[in-house]
């Protein structure tokens, strides 16, 4: 069993830099990779590339990198809920990248497949689609989409093992399963890293060969964006 | 005229038995409450789950079952969670059978536009690219005029698109209207309202063939 | 809850007529659709089109279909191991077109996801090149493949439920998951039905969404092509 | 001169700690048994499993586990089962380190010949394609020499080829090779085999350059 074990967030973040670009898997707040992102607001890293399906919100997520002014570039399919966000868009500190999101996910696992480009309806005809090769397959049009390229992809799982099997938890699964192996290094943090032989093979959303480093996080605040719930009397 | 409950209602009965349906924020997500008690339909919603439920009893929230609106949701026996890109080959490949979304603007041609106003901030298409180009079924849910009172059926979309050519179907606060090749196709109007209300709220080419029947809801 | 539960494996094949295309879930013996197979030789369906990794063997698999002459194209990666495969592939009864494992799946898996084409490095300078478009990205060449197109689709999974939810076992995986939707009906087999429910929303490997029709099969065999043992003194 | 056994074992040298390793049928399956032990290795099956272990004991065989040579194997902890489009996002994607296989030919600039000779029945190519066209690190494994005593290090391939460019080793009964862009460059020589027997059996460029060591196996 090869290895894949850390000790802690910044051997896990080792060899980041300035300028770089990231994965970040979750969805909203769900699935965050909570405890690299903290490690990330501490090192100072800047002029970062981030691709990320949403950009967090003020003070949870990556709105903790666009409020020390770290990212450079967000490419996302969603970007509301976040005020700083907006101000830094719109007095032009930040570039963002808006992309479909089922074609920010294939990009992704175009990226871990290695498959260079593919072609998708979407954004057909529409500014998404403009600079890019348009081409009609038995009479639908379809627009060329490239895998992304990235320097690290930070993930979140519910359980992993040593050898980096990852097994994720409800909807906080979405992108991170497509991002691993995505980025040159793929660094994954569990809620619980569980003794090696202990996952049934059957059962591992992602093997352990698309994870380079894997660490239990410290803690996780897994905060709620929208909650919605009914009275048991109604 | 309807509200927009009334909107949901109306277009609850377009689900039929069988449907596997994605539901877009604000009217669409309505439209759960009001499907049919007999037939048997699934919720898809593109973070990752199929067969969503109610909203949870308080106290039983789990951050890390939401639906695509961040809200947190439940499951139904025979639910599945999935990653984005198996999400997206559900949408793509036409599993999903009815994709309900709002839109601001529709047209004749059945192009939508309904992810990004000039000059305002933009928050992003999110799904909505990938639902339009991909479903073979999708029922707009829209007021009928903006807010000041324009038509937002149009004979071309003004703002930019989120699809072409896609739409087939529009429930408005007025109307049921099918796209055709003509323009739009008044097939029923809502109750107490004449042909000629709609006409003069739609901009678009609209279609009025013999008599135009009142909404059933 | 969408039932796809059918009664019988006849019930399960119904539709099914000469001429058409039908993909196959396995690798080797291992993971076929043993009871829609035997279904489809009862019926005496002719003219077949077939995408399946492998061929059978001469009594098992595949080969039963070929034995009927039953086969007019295999369409696979590998089709060693059938004597009767062999003799109507030279005598030109049976039409093979050969095509690269990886390819293969992805050809599934494109059919099943909405995507027409993709660009892939395999096979790139040889036959399987011939005719088709290729194209340079980052310095490589790739080859332009299209989705297979199909009319029914046949997987065996492990466990499966009335929703059409499936779960697999061991390496008797392989492409099953990736032809479930890729057909126009996909037909799926399992070696326990269970009620809905029983299964963890969390664990499902395919969605009930990308199947039409579940049953639970007759008997499995379960054939070994190469029984590889040690003795417990080695 | 090696045995099959011998070309195993000096190819399990080239095995590295922290490696991923695909081993197609034929010598390359014996690696397995000669990789140091000292070192942490998984070894892949592209019909869908991570981390295979050796064959199971008498009894124990399940027609669920097996390789892509139909055999009956076991997995090691840590191991993990994936469906074939996985199995190849594996191999494409380069996340397996290092690819060992057979050949029939490989000519001077590193296309291989390994699955079709023409007028023979065609087993297929399986997944050999996808391996050469996407690994980074293959090894070729094989006789020097064919059945009839000629070269199977060409100038240039007979046979239909398998991949272009794309083998960097080779490992045979006689020696060690790289492929470089000059041609055939010697590293090794099997025990008791000269330069000149070596230069006798390649068809295609051979360099020598300075004194060639003999393999330690």
């Amino acid at each position: 069993m090869i290895s894949k074990k850390v000790n802690s967030v910044s051997e896990a973040t080792e060899g980041i830099g300035d300028d770089m670009t990231f994965m970040f898997g979750g969805f909203g707040l769900s699935g965050i990779p909570e405890n690299a992102i903290s490690a990330l607001v501490k090192s100072g890293v800047k002029g970062l590339t981030c691709i990320s399906n949403n950009a967090g919100v003020d003070d949870f997520g990556l709105g903790l990198l666009l409020h020390q002014r770290q990212i450079k570039k967000m490419i996302s399919s969603y970007v509301g809920e976040n005020d700083e966000f907006e101000r830094q868009m719109l007095s032009g500190e930040l570039d963002v990248e808006l992309i479909p999101q089922g074609t920010l996910a294939e990009r992704c696992r175009a990226a871990q497949a290695g498959f260079p480009a593919f072609y998708t309806p979407a954004g057909y005809g529409t500014e998404v689609a403009e600079g890019k090769e348009t081409r009609e397959f038995d009479g639908k049009m379809y627009v060329l989409e490239n895998a992304f390229k990235a320097d690290y992809g930070f993930v979140k799982a519910w359980k992993g093992d040593e050898a980096g099997n990852l097994i994720f938890k409800g909807t906080a699964r979405n992108f991170n399963p497509n991002m691993c192996g995505a980025a040159k290094i793929t660094v994954a943090e569990v809620e619980e890293l569980v003794p090696v032989g202990t996952l049934d093979p059957n059962q591992i959303h992602i093997p352990g060969i698309f994870v380079q480093r894997i660490f239990q996080g410290e803690k996780y605040e897994k905060r709620i964006e929208q909650r919605t719930v009914r009275t048991k009397n109604e | 005229m309807l509200d927009k409950t009334g909107i949901a209602k109306r277009i609850a009965k377009e689900v039929q038995d069988g449907y596997y349906v994605n539901l877009g924020i604000g009217i669409p997500t309505l439209v759960a409450n009001y499907v049919r008690e007999d037939i048997e339909v699934e919720f898809q919603s593109e973070n990752g789950v199929l067969g969503m439920g109610p909203f949870p009893f308080e106290g039983e929230e789990d951050a890390d079952v939401i639906n695509a609106g961040k809200q947190t949701i439940t499951t139904l026996p025979g639910a599945s969670f999935f990653d984005s890109a198996t999400s997206f080959s559900m949408i793509r490949g036409q599993h999903v059978d009815l994709t309900i979304l709002g839109a601001m603007e529709v047209a004749e041609n059945g192009d939508i536009a309904n992810w990004k106003i000039p000059g305002r901030m933009v928050k992003g298409m999110g799904g909505a690219m990938d639902l339009v180009a991909s479903a073979e079924n999708i029922i707009v849910a829209m007021m009928h005029t903006n807010k000041r009172g324009e038509s937002k059926l149009l004979k071309k979309c003004s703002l930019p698109l989120t699809g072409v050519g896609c739409v087939k179907k529009i429930v408005t606060n007025l109307a049921v209207l099918e796209v055709t090749e003509k323009g739009f196709k008044l097939l029923e109007r809502a109750p107490g309202v004449s042909v000629e209300d709609i006409q003069n709220a739609t901009e678009g080419e609209l279609i009025v063939e013999g008599n135009v029947p009142e909404m059933i809801i």
